[in-house]
């Protein structure tokens, strides 16, 4: 381990160390956010992994917002359930903040809050911001940006973080602006200087250690947007809606500047569709004429697709749909995280619809599934919807780079001229290979055979217009087939097993949480614990396996109905049904490991 | 297109430019009612694709839901076709022509799938000036679903049932114009003539080319209330009260000279005024193809020709700034960037 | 019974009595449908029961068409496998009409098709129906109508009806246009003086009896519109779509004719709407505002109305959704029957959402059920989807007449100006009674205190805007005890139970050949069957204890996906769901009896 | 209501004739921007409805999604709300209206709502003439999703990302003028005086009364294109470079006669030419309204004032024949049949 530079070098006998959730509360559009993101850094480049997690209200400006960073040396980068560190900026909130504090935790708030006075049992750390930020600058406008940069200044000494890692943090973060740079350096140092006066009376400290060598940090819409960038993806819909938004705005950006083609033209189109239905309209029409196409939507919008994603599985026309997951029903919380989507997106439409869903469960996966998202829906010629959610999409998290796809792009079934010369024609619809999957044509493909007609009408092999019983069944039942066929090309579940008897089953951002309560069974009661972690729906044999396996298995999900725990039900011989023991939570939260914990104890009637 | 010799369109001829037969610009058979003018509309399209010795493999054909949404399929079966969703085709089409902005791209709608329910995806895609050839079928009513008003219906004109229409008609065209769609233009699909010239000109045309064509239904249509019309069907039903007979009819026929207006008696009874632009019209000036518009609408007239065009504005995939090339046909090394960039990528979030 | 007046008294030893399936193959827009609510009416004037099915195609004229009238003394009404009667008119497919008859069945077809040179095993009856239309009118048009009414002259000739009631029937069909009476009168006797010529060699015979005396024949859209008008239903919005365009035409009629206000007005509004969307959006602004509403729609259209269905559930407005299901996915067959859309309507809308369902199974139920709809929606204050489908809604079935509602109007829990004054004010989401169910103002209440703002967002008990963790998981969990609460207020199942240990679970309009399939079973193999039939969704307690009680459940349904199964899986205590065995079929066509014996046998391991 | 008595409106004073208090018009505290031009407006709404003395309990509040559709929060807490989807307000508000015909309703929407997403049902709503005020807050971003394009932004505007809009804006008056809405009228949030004028005016109106008040939006909005603006915001952003910083702004006030033109600057230091209508103007002609409005489209101003009236349009509840009751008080005698009824259908069934 380097030698630890921070403020003080001694460490007290009760220290805590890199074991911490420091949150930060304020309003929204008071401009915190560069803040947070130098102290997240800061930790980060000490070596120390962390994570951070945003909670911010469905408007604009003057509504409370809360940052809450995680510092664990064992790597834990689940939302923690009590906070050690608060930073209490915000005056509307700031006794309820107080008030929900476990004892012993350490209060950093603005002088005149007078927090101090509520309870004992904490240690309060009174800070006058207006004047620090007064010793910087004397535009009002600013002063009231620079409180921000001054209480990382304070927390860096509080909690003996390297103050030269803060520096690096800022000057990366204000790069191409020399002047903001140097005014939130002297922001930050004016904080840390201040902070001498107080006197350190809680144990919360951040050591260096080498945990995050090599490691990027990254929020899963980014990383869903990499994936897409590259899978090739060429045409690109959406209609804003939170979280979803930055998904595309990132990639747009990316696009820009690394798919410029030779002639300096775009090799890609991004289109803000009028709606929801527009936009995936505009999917599966540029997906049936070849092109790799996506659009990225939150709840409402999905909704708004069940037309269509009816369309695009029965016409069978690839397509990539990602759903990072808001709070619902209805508008629900815009803000707020879930996995309330999962029966939705698995059964969009009605009549007998059914969809592939991916599952990422990290910003490793946003990446890599979201790549593959773009391979299934050509080879199985349906709509993928990849479902991530707010906490996994829009939260800051640490990650080994990644890595370039190795394989090439997998495009399906396609029919060249030269093909149908060969075949003398072709039948839209028929299962030649047995796996369900028919052979397709692209417009523009130069040979009179080539055309079909598309339709979301019942059709016979040639995809041509049929009333007949016995078309429609067999279509309908080699459409299920295909869908037995993607449970071999999906990804397989991520599996962490050791003979136990109890198993946990997860998805999604609930990973972090399940990973984390796993050691603290153990750790704390002894409770060892096999795990599976789903990638996707239909689920792989694998899956079914697993189970058996298993005599009771939790079924861990941010939902209130237990959706992927009905789901699994339906899938599953009927004498494992018993198995599955749904725990699903829905508070907009993320998860956190002692809840799961504590469901489990629960359910194996071991809770204290 | 292998012919660079500019040549005379092969109008009437068998054989156009690309040696092909007008045969083999046809599509299925039509199973719409004996006498609908939607099949005379699939009819000029048929021939305004071959006399333009358009290869039918490098055409796209979109449509909705609704009598007139099927017509693409009677209609260059050689070329790939996309029956979407009621009132969702404007969507369909423009991913579409985003990946493969090479290929023509006609779009088949009714007034139904266009004026009701798809209006919202109707004013966005005339707003955009996506390059393709918009045809509104435009009957008043809902042909699949037995005869319900369109958007697009008279105030006061009656329906099968009996139900009076209370709600003013859209008018497709002035809304096109306003919007942003650079050819516009409305027809009679009895008027061969006139529907080929202006099919003809707007497949010529780079920008959104709507049209908006009076194909009356003889099924259920009733254009002008029950006052005047019902004339011949009502004797009938009278006699016979059977609401599941469909009887058939002829296709109408017009011909009449620009700056006339002519009477068209439907095959209901109900007459239609038809009533065409002079000469000399320029159709530069958007604020007065509206005024026009508006004024034929007061004096109970529909007014066709060819409204407004613009040639000069940008299309949706040239303001995109899209490579020429289709999105779709990209290769692999240049759809997927290199292994340097993901590294740079990667550097710049450690 | 009454004194058989049949044109030949006496029976053939080999008569089948009673027992036919008759099918007529047309085109459409050839105008058989007087034709054949003739031959129906006829028959049902003779006291035998009759069910009537049109097999339509999607277009509007020139396509082929099938009407199948069955006639039976048991008061079976499902569809027949098998045809016993063919009047073959259609050329285009008379060739396959044929080929697909049993053997003995008797075929009555237009001379020129020449028929009788296919088959050796059939009755052939050539008729020249052209030259008897001549014999009626000289007008074209009228002649190639009246070729419908002249089969009718002939079938009941061959068929032993009674001309009378033949004459009764056409009366009846033309009653205000004598001038079409008549001549239809002219071709029908022209059909039934021509078949004289013919000898008899087929053994089905129809005899008068006395089952239908005091019944009704009725579609089960009518029948559902006549359930919406007495329940005071005051606005109806609605889009067209086939085959739930009926069921507001024929309720438009009926609101004419017995709706007027006191002063001539309308005390109902029926708008068409500009699509599904807006249809749905109206009526749950009508719901909030206090008005009893509807619309009616299928497949695509609940799709659409996902976005919205959300909203009413999660912000609690009363509304009544009809589904008429055709066959899907996306456009589908249009014409066609199925029982697709139960878990698309179930969950529909993203996010944790659940919707109650009603599932009426005969045409007495579509009037009764569509009543509890109204009275639920308000009881409930949510969506309630009334599910029936092509086949109940748009053929014609045999019925009590209808019982006038005794029950007054439940309009739940609405504030009155003066519960307002008395109390104080209210909280709109609060759960007074403890069962979920919160009380409500309508807009226009007289009272300051009235108003609540309504949201699809997060909303704690007053309606106010929230975001905490605690109002959301409160909020919900009280949603979900109200659709506990609703398992009790649903109509309950019907049950049919003798000890049996297979058991058949149906709903909506596979019930006719799921009662004629028992009757097989234990007739052909002595295989005794209890039935249980579910009529609302969440279940009610009654299903559960049944399934309890049989050991093997044979869960019948026209779908592919096995969809209420599937609802039964997620519901059902886990150490039940092994009982359930799915029996889902889809086809298009009514399910028959056959089909369903045949897969109970399978499963039973006793197919011979 | 309850005084026959005509008396001057209370405008100005404590009290209006219900005897009402303008505090007893007001909402819940604003969680918007400080400087957003919607609650300028939620300010005139409390205003119209107070000097007009409508009691609140008497009038439903609408809106769909945005920053502008929270503002029904934000005035006349005693009227009930209905919050809907984003883009569907009008056909709750058609649902509302059904019910209750003896309601005011008055309807908020934003540009992204109405314009985008919810122009489908805009154009319904229009052609229906339901009696309601429309008021659209017009900003041509969505601001809660923080600032993308809505389809009412200029062409070649400016967003904070850095993308140019190459669309052309949707001509929401033109558009409800064409349709068939009975009172179409623009103005600017920073108008106090024309804006309560035509409030007012609207909320008299029976029919259809579409308002589209320009809105700045303070945080995301750019109303020139990169070239003219961003001045102030510009500078600062240079030295802080913070997008998660929300600067406060004052509200914008202006005044200016009929006839002149106003350019206005806005707080990120872009300009608005605002054109008010010259005191003769008549706005009953539909055709010379559209032509106005596509003339001043031109010269790149904004044309403000009332540009159409016609009070002499059925509404829709009108044209339904509906009772004066309201349908959802309608009794149980009066909506359930008799027994007679039943009686004579079963028998009409037998
Ligand atoms: C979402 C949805 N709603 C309703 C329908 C039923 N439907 C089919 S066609 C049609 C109307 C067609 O009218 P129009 O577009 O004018 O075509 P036409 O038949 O008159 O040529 C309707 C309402 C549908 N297919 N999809
Ligand atoms: C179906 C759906 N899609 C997307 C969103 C996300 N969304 C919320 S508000 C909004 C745009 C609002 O813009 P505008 O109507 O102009 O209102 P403003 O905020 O500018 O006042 C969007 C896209 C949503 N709520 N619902
Ligand atoms: S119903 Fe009308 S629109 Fe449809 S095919 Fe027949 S004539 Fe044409
Ligand atoms: S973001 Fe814009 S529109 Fe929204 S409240 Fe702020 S200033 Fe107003
Ligand atoms: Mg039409
Ligand atoms: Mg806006």
């Amino acid at each position: 381990m380097p030698q630890a530079s921070t403020a003080d070098g001694a460490l007290p006998r009760a220290a805590v160390v890199n074991d911490m959730s420091l949150q930060i509360a304020t309003v929204n559009g008071s401009g915190s956010q560069s803040a947070n993101t130098v102290l997240l850094r800061a930790l980060f480049q000490m070596g120390v992994p962390v994570s951070g997690k945003n909670l911010f209200p469905s408007n604009i400006a003057g509504l409370p917002t809360w940052y809450t960073i995680r510092a664990s040396a064992r790597g834990y980068v689940a939302r923690k359930k009590e906070i050690d560190v608060l930073v209490a900026m915000n005056p509307e909130t700031a006794r309820e903040d107080v008030a929900g504090l476990p004892p012993g935790a350490a209060v950093i708030h603005d002088a005149p809050l007078r927090l101090d006075e509520l309870r004992t049992d904490l240690v309060f750390y009174p800070v006058p911001f207006d004047a620090l930020a007064a010793g910087v600058t004397t535009d009002p406008r600013l002063k009231k940006l620079l409180r921000n940069m001054a209480y990382v200044g304070v927390v860096a000494r509080l909690l003996r973080l390297d103050m030269v890692e803060v520096e690096r943090a800022i000057a990366k973060q204000f790069a191409r602006k020399a002047k903001a740079a140097e005014l939130n350096l002297a922001a930050a140092r004016a904080g840390f200087e201040h902070a001498r006066v107080l006197e350190k009376k809680d144990p919360f400290h951040i050591r260096r250690m080498g945990a995050t060598a090599g490691k990027i940090i990254v929020d899963g819409n980014s990383a869903c947007a990499l994936g897409a960038l590259f899978a090739g993806v060429t045409v690109v819909t959406w209609y804003p809606i939170t979280p979803s938004s930055s998904l595309v705005e990132s990639l747009s950006r990316y696009l820009e500047k690394y798919r410029a083609g030779p002639d300096g033209k775009a090799t890609y189109a991004v289109v803000q569709a009028e709606d929801e239905l527009a936009a995936v309209g505009m999917v599966l029409g540029a997906g049936w004429a070849g092109a790799r196409a996506m659009t990225a939507t939150s709840g409402p919008g999905i909704s708004l697709m069940a037309e269509f994603a009816g369309l695009g599985y029965f016409a069978e026309i690839p397509a990539v749909i990602f759903d990072v997951q808001r709070v619902g029903p209805s508008t629900g919380l815009p803000t707020r995280t879930s996995q309330g989507d999962v029966l939705a997106a698995a059964l969009l439409s009605h009549g007998d619809t059914q969809h592939v869903l991916l599952l990422p469960g990290t910003v490793e996966e946003c990446f890599t599934l979201a790549g593959a998202a773009f391979d299934l829906a050509e080879q199985l010629q349906t709509p993928i919807f990849v479902l991530t959610d707010l906490d996994l999409g829009m939260n800051s998290w640490m990650a080994e780079p990644f890595l370039y796809p190795e394989q090439p792009l997998q495009r399906g079934k396609v029919l060249s001229k030269e093909d149908l010369q060969r075949l003398g024609g072709f039948a839209r619809y028929r299962d030649v290979d047995g796996d369900g999957i028919p052979y397709r044509t692209v417009p523009g493909t130069d040979h009179p055979l080539a055309a079909y007609f598309l339709r979301g009408t019942g059709h016979d092999e040639q995809g041509r217009y049929s009333e007949r019983a016995e078309d429609w069944e067999k279509n309908l039942l080699r459409l299920k087939k295909k869908l037995d066929t993607a449970r071999q090309l999906v990804p397989a579940p991520v599996v962490e097993e050791n003979g136990a008897e109890v198993a946990l089953l997860a998805y999604g951002s609930s990973h972090p949480a399940v990973a984390e309560a796993r050691d603290q069974l153990r750790e704390e009661r002894g409770l060892a614990t096999d795990y599976l972690r789903v990638r996707a729906y239909p689920f792989s044999r694998e899956v079914h396996a697993f189970i058996e396996r298993h005599p009771r298995v939790y079924v861990v999900e941010q939902n209130r109905d237990a959706q992927l725990a009905t789901l699994l039900r339906g899938d599953l011989a009927p004498e494992l049904v018993a198995r599955i023991r749904p725990l699903a939570r829905i508070t907009g939260l993320p998860l956190d490991a002692r809840t799961v914990t504590d469901a489990v104890l629960a359910g194996e009637g071991r809770l204290s | 297109m292998n012919d660079p010799t500019p040549s005379a369109p092969a109008t009437g001829g068998r054989m156009n430019r690309l040696g092909l037969s007008l045969s083999e610009y046809k599509g299925l058979k039509t199973t719409l009612c004996a006498g609908c003018g939607h099949n005379a509309i699939s009819e000029r399209m048929v021939e305004a694709f071959h006399d333009l010795s358009i290869p039918p493999e490098q055409v796209m054909k979109l449509s909705g839901i609704g009598c007139s949404s099927k017509t693409p399929a009677y209609f260059l079966s050689r070329a790939h076709g996309f029956n979407a969703l009621h009132g969702r085709m404007p969507s369909v089409a423009t991913g579409a022509l985003l990946a493969n902005r090479r290929l023509h791209a006609v779009g088949v709608s009714g007034d139904g799938d266009t004026a009701s329910i798809g209006i919202g995806q109707f004013v966005h895609l005339m707003r955009r000036n996506l390059p393709m050839l918009y045809v509104i079928e435009d009957n008043g009513v809902y042909g699949l679903t037995k005869g319900q008003f369109s958007a697009t219906a008279d105030v006061g004109s009656t329906a099968k049932g009996g139900a009076v229409n209370r709600l003013p008609p859209i008018d497709t065209c002035a809304l096109a114009i306003q919007l942003g769609a650079t050819l516009v233009g409305r027809s009679f699909s009895g008027d061969k003539r006139q529907l080929s010239a202006l099919m003809k000109a707007a497949l010529a045309h780079r920008g959104t080319a709507m049209l908006d064509v009076i194909s009356p239904c003889v099924t259920f249509n009733d254009h002008e209330g029950s006052t005047k019309s019902f004339a011949y069907v009502k004797d009938h039903a009278e006699a016979l009260e059977e609401i599941s007979f469909v009887p058939a009819f002829d296709d109408i026929v017009v011909e009449y000279a620009p700056g006339t207006t002519l009477e068209v008696k439907l095959h209901d009874g109900s007459r239609l005024r038809l009533s065409k632009l002079e000469e000399g019209y320029d159709p530069r000036d958007k604020a007065r193809a509206v005024a026009r518009l508006l004024a034929a609408e007061e004096k109970g007239e529909v007014l066709t020709g060819l409204f407004y065009v613009n040639t000069g504005a940008p299309t949706f995939l040239d303001a995109l700034g899209l490579a020429d090339a289709p999105l779709a046909t990209q290769p692999e090394e240049v759809v997927r960037p290199s292994r340097a960039a993901l590294q740079e990528i990667m550097v710049s979030l450690a």
